[in-house]
């Protein structure tokens, strides 16, 4: 009862493989919308015969109903990007024993088959976020560390590798680390308060733009703490996703760099896996034609595309996807 | 409510007659939407009806059932808890704290373990009602926060994965062709169901819930029933727990949180009255059975995952009117 | 004969209060016992003791000359003691049968509903109640849910039972049925205990007396051992007389007039005249459609045919109506008189808010002020004009009804069952204001179920079926009027 | 039944003195607990004391102070709102939809036109609670779907950060030296006090949420005035979210999604009774700022993420506990 109902965009398209079935994480996030997008673009210059997406609102157990409908109606691949990545093991299990490949995108799961996990090195954002607030610093001095929710493995990947680095290379900086639940509200009180107690804070650093890029300047402007990097009173900001409005921040110089967490190759090689992955294409760890390097995991092949740190000097590139979006 | 109320007597007050027969029928009043959700699903995917899917539907609601299920309990009985929900997520994952999946035979302690800490919850939370003389609502407010900031605090804000093989099974084990939760939840809600229709102390809650007072006078137990019910509640918080943790294969910290509303709508949507002593458990299990479809429906149909809340939240108000207008009285 | 129920020493605290302070009751084997005393005396928190409900903080109580049962065991109390409490006890979201049986609907296993519904059947038509069992409890009118209360205490087998205040909300037919009832019960050898405000009911039902008086035993006697006036001063603790009723005339002008108002399913094609200076009751026995007409005339319910008009002014609802110069006092005062946690002063000056400030302020200066005397003319007995209704006595947080009603100096006054559930002399003083208030040039509608409070009326108009079927004037004999009343007689 | 039972006897009398006068301090419970936490702030961090750092707490906690000023009215007068914390998000962001940042003159209107979309919502509510004669709390619930949804749809999920001036003003200006939100918060607070305390519109929701029944007999238009109060309570939310719009500077899906947790503890502890009738504005604005002391307490210290929710509902408790114990009376 699987194969009933072929697609009309199959056969217009002349796609081969079978049909993909792609969850979407959550609606309510700038990085997950502009992602959203960029998927039917790239389905249709990959010729990817895409089925209704589904949504699960940062839900798992809704990824979980989701993925069962998915493929009941007949996916024979399934993409998703599990925002918890313990909760997903059954279903990778059920999967499998349907045949069924997956391809995860921003997350790896921590248990369960996959076909190829697509995201970029979570804790090399940390890192970089810390030797170039390092660096600004010269070693000393204090930063707030703008975190997201405990839940989330990214988050937790970006702040264990943002705290390792700082100890190991730069033992002089202070870190003030503040669980804001990715909430705007709570990031703009606690760094409120966090500057009121340490007037001599000299940097912060931001687990996603889209959330707390607008709060932190809102604060530091009332604080009058929004100067241009010349100055004394600069406060160093390091953020992360590669919104547009990031980059607009940096060419301001109101803050100094992002990494720019790639959107469209996401959304690129999430799909271009999955049709590999329907055509019965398999692949080896190894360098990639696409400047990534695909690592062994326990449980699958990760492709670790790459996530530039932008700062002023690169910030007009066309090639971000920040620059792309309009 | 009362299932058994049947007009048969030739003497029935006639401004009752009328009346009495549409509460006969208020539990059945979601039965319809039911039947137009079939019909509605079965025109937007050819899937929609076939037995896996509905397996699935089903499997997927279990565990929202079950804290249905102790909600709809608490509510008859007159009482309110909001603290169910951090429950689901706290119960399992504290007993996997306690008995770590590489503990061999210590393994079938889980799930009584994992009942236990909910049933605890629940107690405590009776405790404070009752002893304390505090507002439901208010004291299970603010358990909520507290029973989730355990979970959070005792797991530092990880996923658990390495779980008891035990705490798995019911999850995801199959009896007979069907996933074993979907055995669980249906045989908790017959018992429920029989126990609220048949027996005396199911009869009791809709007592206290109704008057109080009159029900002490009768010599109903009453704060010891209502005692029992919250701690029933958190330990059916807990199985539900349990039975997520199977299905998902793993407990995040946020498990079980954000339901308490859809709780509420199914329960609510489902003829359980939030003043006590009305509803049925069967009107509950429609509730929790709309929900289900409407969700998989919706999935089925690809909504955009931005509408998708606004669809729900429509087709909830909606369902609620109809509730209103075929259950006759006014709401308080 | 010997004691049936005895209870001796009880003291009895809610906190600081002392409701009942080394009170006694003995009642005799048989005998039907009457209770009485002022509102507040501790009349119902004996009850509470006597059934086992609360448990006493000193004292004992006995049955037949034995202890009573320990207090958790529930069934033997229901043995021994039925009782209608003041507060219904029935669950209005379950049927008749299920709240005939309710906790005892099976010995236990599953309960069987047919078999449940035919033992219901069996119970109410052994004490001979017209009801469906199968009807939920919430659709019976006041009189059958107390039958329903009533069929359940005898169906223990109790041979002593307790009925606190059950006429207060009866009218007079159902007032006689009861008491056809008690005295069948009586032939059988039931004791009873029997508490009401309405003394002449006292007289009419009981062989003997106990009087309560601030939370101390007074007095117990034969019932024709004590005269009328000395029960009274018994109660109040002081000489008090009987009502004088005053005579007066009607003036001219017309202060309240309904023309052709009809309301399906309550009344039928009314006209009505209230001129100043008279009072007009308004009578008839259950569901004759006397309150839905006296709602109507206040605005709280709209006609489907018809206008009423205050001082010549068309009404369309309360806010016009009391601008038009009406005041009233609702059916039940708990119900929709006054607001429990808001202070006398605020309570009784909620119509007249807008004359105590200006711009939508309330001075709370003029406010007390013009609480203090209210309280003073209507002698509410109270600790200050701050303290919240909700803490006052049934008699004195009706005076502060009636305080609202006549806060605005009314032209109209309508005044519904001002005296139920309220103590012999607090039903004096209110009649007083009701009749001070149309000497002072207002008209008046006095609705009620009791005959004592109708013969301050200078004419009775009797409703049956809907209809007004008879203007009666002053002078009236209690047979005459009762007899149209029940359509006897037109 | 008559329930006319209370005391005109002098034995009566003495007891309700202490009781009135316990009463009337009732909303100063949680001035005590202020005290204690100001002390312990100050120990925590020399910080805590300066007038920075609490000109920082009453600005953050602004607009929270407006939405519980809000149900605070709608509790009062016997209702419930649910659906407020979704229009803190809803209303800026359609309002954004509606007038772009580039609109020029057209940017003046939008602080008037995001009071209305919260005003249409509290309308709306009050229109299906009043005349639909459905639960305040169920329709709110499914409101705070709907509403929620609706934002969720119209602005596709996305951020909003190109807003106009006007919308922006009030959430980030200083005047005279303090937050224009300070000032907003605390003159709306004042002119709650006054209102409810002396004026004959305010009183009139003590005596529906008291007695709905009696009130209307008394000639208050009930249905009117609670529907005003829906409305006023919309706006309010609206307004919230102006001032939070502006403290973040941009509007995120999320915006006051999870507040109403706070909001309901907020007024609860402030001693706003959910049975109607009951409570103070200013007994809520302790609350409020008894959650955003704690709060800053917890930031200062740097308790650890994973522990701060539980520290916190353990605060929620024990100051329902102290407000319970002296305010005397049993909760329902
Ligand atoms: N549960 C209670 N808590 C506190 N006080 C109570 C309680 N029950 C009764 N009281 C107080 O005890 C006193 C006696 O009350 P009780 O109900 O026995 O009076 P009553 O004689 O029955 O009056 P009525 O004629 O109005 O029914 C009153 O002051 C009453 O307020
Ligand atoms: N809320 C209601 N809805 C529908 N019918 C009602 C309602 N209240 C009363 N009735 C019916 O309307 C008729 C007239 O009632 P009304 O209360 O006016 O009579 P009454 O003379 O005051 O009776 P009683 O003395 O029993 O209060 C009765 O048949 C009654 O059952
Ligand atoms: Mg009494
Ligand atoms: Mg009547």
């Amino acid at each position: 009862s699987t194969e009933s109902g072929s697609s009309p965009s199959a056969a217009a398209s002349g796609a081969t493989g079978g049909k993909i079935g792609i969850d979407h994480p959550r609606a309510d996030s700038d990085f997950w919308n502009s992602y959203i997008k960029y998927i039917p673009q790239m389905a249709t210059e990959l010729k990817v015969d895409l089925m209704n997406s589904t949504n699960s609102q940062n839900d798992v157990a809704k990824l979980v109903a989701n993925t069962q409908a998915l493929v009941s109606q007949g996916a024979k691949v399934m993409v998703m990007a599990p925002q918890d990545t313990g909760a997903i093991a059954s279903t990778l299990q059920q999967l499998e024993n349907k045949k069924i490949p997956v391809v995860t995108v921003d997350t790896r799961p921590d248990k369960g088959k996959v076909y190829m996990v697509v995201r970029a090195d979570n804790r090399a954002y940390g890192t970089k976020a810390c030797e170039f607030l390092g660096e600004k610093l010269g070693g000393k001095g204090k930063v707030v560390e703008l975190m997201g929710a405990l839940s989330s493995v990214n988050g937790r990947d970006r702040a264990e590798a943002f705290r390792e680095c700082m100890k190991t290379k730069f033992p002089g900086i202070t870190v003030f680390e503040e669980p804001t639940e990715w909430d705007g509200g709570k990031a703009a009180s606690m760094l409120q308060t966090r500057l009121e107690q340490n007037p001599d804070v000299k940097g912060i650093y931001m687990h996603a733009g889209g959330v707390h890029l607008a709060p932190t300047l809102q604060v530091l402007k009332a604080k009058n703490m929004l100067v241009a990097p010349e100055d004394a009173k600069h406060v160093f900001v390091v953020s992360n996703d590669g919104i547009p409005q990031e980059f607009e921040a940096i060419r301001k110089g109101e803050i100094d760099a992002t990494v720019s967490q790639p959107a469209d190759l996401y959304a690129k090689y999430a799909l271009y896996y999955a049709k590999a992955a329907a055509e019965g294409k398999t692949f080896k760890p190894g360098p990639t034609d696409h400047d990534s390097t695909i690592i062994q995991l326990p449980n699958g092949l990760e492709d670790q595309l790459p996530a530039p740190l932008v700062t002023k000097e690169n910030v007009d590139d066309p090639n971000l996807w920040g620059n792309q979006v309009k | 409510m009362t299932t058994s109320t049947t007009p048969s007597a030739p003497t029935a007050v006639s401004a009752a007659g009328p009346r009495l027969r549409l509460t006969r029928f208020r539990d059945l009043t979601l039965v319809p939407v039911i039947v137009l959700l079939l019909v509605v699903g079965a025109f937007v995917d050819p899937v929609f009806l076939t037995p896996g899917n509905l397996t699935n539907v089903l499997q997927q609601q279990s565990a929202l059932a079950l804290v249905v299920l102790a909600e709809a309990l608490i509510l008859i009985a007159g009482k309110f808890d909001l603290s169910l929900e951090s429950t689901v997520g706290m119960a399992p994952a504290i007993t996997v704290l306690l008995i770590p999946a590489a503990s061999g035979g210590m393994g079938l302690l889980a799930i009584p373990i994992c009942l236990l800490i909910g049933a605890a919850i629940g107690a405590f939370n009776g405790f404070l009602i009752l002893k304390f003389q505090l507002s439901a609502f208010v004291v299970t407010l603010a358990m909520l926060i507290v029973v989730h900031g355990l979970h959070l605090g005792l797991t530092g804000g990880k996923s658990l994965f390495e779980l008891p093989e035990s705490l798995l099974y019911l999850g995801s084990a199959t009896w007979l062709g069907l996933p074993a939760a979907i055995w669980i939840a249906g045989v908790l809600f017959a018992v429920g169901i029989v126990t609220l229709g048949y027996f005396r102390v199911g009869r009791s809650l809709y007592a206290i819930g109704g008057n109080a007072d009159a029900a002490r006078a009768a010599g109903i137990r009453v704060e010891r029933v209502v005692w029992t019910v919250f701690i029933i509640g958190g330990a059916l918080a807990a199985l539900a727990g349990i039975l997520e943790t199977g299905r998902l294969g793993g407990i995040s910290a946020n498990q079980g949180v954000g339901w308490i509303f859809m709780v509420f709508a199914a329960a609510v949507i489902g003829g359980v009255s939030m003043d006590g002593g009305k509803g049925t458990i069967f009107g509950a299990l429609t509730g929790v059975l709309v929900i289900g479809l409407v969700e998989n429906i919706l999935t089925l149909k690809g909504v955009p995952g931005e509408w998708k809340q606004l669809v729900y939240g429509v087709i909830i108000l909606v369902a609620l009117m109809i509730s209103r207008v075929a259950g006759g009285k006014a709401q308080d | 004969m010997k004691n049936h129920v005895e209870a001796r020493n009880i003291v009895k605290r809610f906190g600081p209060t002392v409701a009942l302070n080394g009170a006694g009751i003995s009642i005799k084997e048989g005998d039907t016992h009457a209770l009485v005393g002022r509102n507040g005396a501790g009349k119902s928190t004996l009850v509470s003791i006597l059934t086992g409900l609360q448990r006493p903080d000193e004292g004992e109580v006995l049955f037949s000359g034995e202890a009573a049962p320990p207090l958790a065991d529930r069934d033997a109390w229901r043995r021994r003691v039925a009782c209608v409490y003041q507060k219904s006890t029935i669950i209005p979201e379950l049927s008749v049968a299920e709240n005939l049986f309710l906790n005892r609907q099976t010995a236990g296993g599953p309960i069987k509903w047919k078999a449940l519904r035919a033992r219901a059947r069996e119970v109410l038509e052994t004490y001979q109640v017209d009801i469906d069992a199968d009807v939920l409890a919430g659709d019976l009118g006041v009189e059958q849910r107390q039958l329903v209360e009533i069929a359940r205490a005898l169906s223990f087998g109790a041979t002593f039972i307790i009925l606190d205040e059950p006429t207060a909300q009866l009218d007079g037919p159902a007032i006689e049925r009861l008491f056809e009832r008690m005295r069948a019960l009586r032939e059988q050898g039931v004791t009873m205990m029997f508490i009401s405000h309405h003394l002449d009911e006292v007289y009419e039902i009981c062989q003997s007396v106990s009087v309560f008086r601030d939370a101390r035993h007074i007095r117990t006697a034969e019932i024709d051992d004590l005269p009328h006036d000395e029960l009274v001063s018994a109660m109040t603790g002081e000489a008090t007389a009987t009502y004088t009723y005053r005579s007066r005339t009607a003036g001219t002008g017309v202060v309240l007039a309904a023309k052709g108002l009809s309301l399906t399913g309550r009344y039928e094609a009314v006209d009505l005249t209230v001129r100043s200076g008279e009072i007009v009751g308004l009578a008839g026995s259950g569901s004759s459609g006397k309150v839905g007409l006296a709602e109507t005339l206040v605005g709280l319910r709209r006609p489907d045919k018809g206008v009423v008009s205050v001082n010549g002014t068309p009404i369309k609802d309360v806010p016009s109506a009391l601008k038009a110069g009406l005041g009233f006092v609702p059916q039940d005062r708990h119900h929709e008189g006054f607001v429990p946690l808001l202070s006398i002063a605020e309570n009784a000056t909620i119509p007249i808010a807008h004359k105590l400030g200006r711009f939508g302020f309330v001075s709370p200066a003029s406010r007390r002020a013009r609480a203090v005397e209210m309280i003073k003319d209507l002698d509410i007995k109270t600790e200050g004009p701050d303290q919240p209704v909700g803490d006052l006595s049934g008699g004195n947080a009706q005076k502060v009804v009636l305080a609202r009603a006549l806060a605005d100096d009314p032209k109209a006054l309508v005044v519904i069952n001002p005296t139920a559930g309220v103590d012999v002399k607090a039903k004096q003083s209110l009649l007083g204001a009701v009749e001070d208030a149309v000497e002072r040039g207002a008209g008046a509608v006095l609705v009620s179920d009791e005959l004592d409070d109708l013969r301050v009326c200078d004419r009775v108009l009797v409703m049956f079926h809907g209809r007004v079927v008879k203007d009666v004037p002053r002078g009236w004999s209690d047979h005459e009027l009762v007899a149209v009343m029940e359509g006897i007689e037109q």
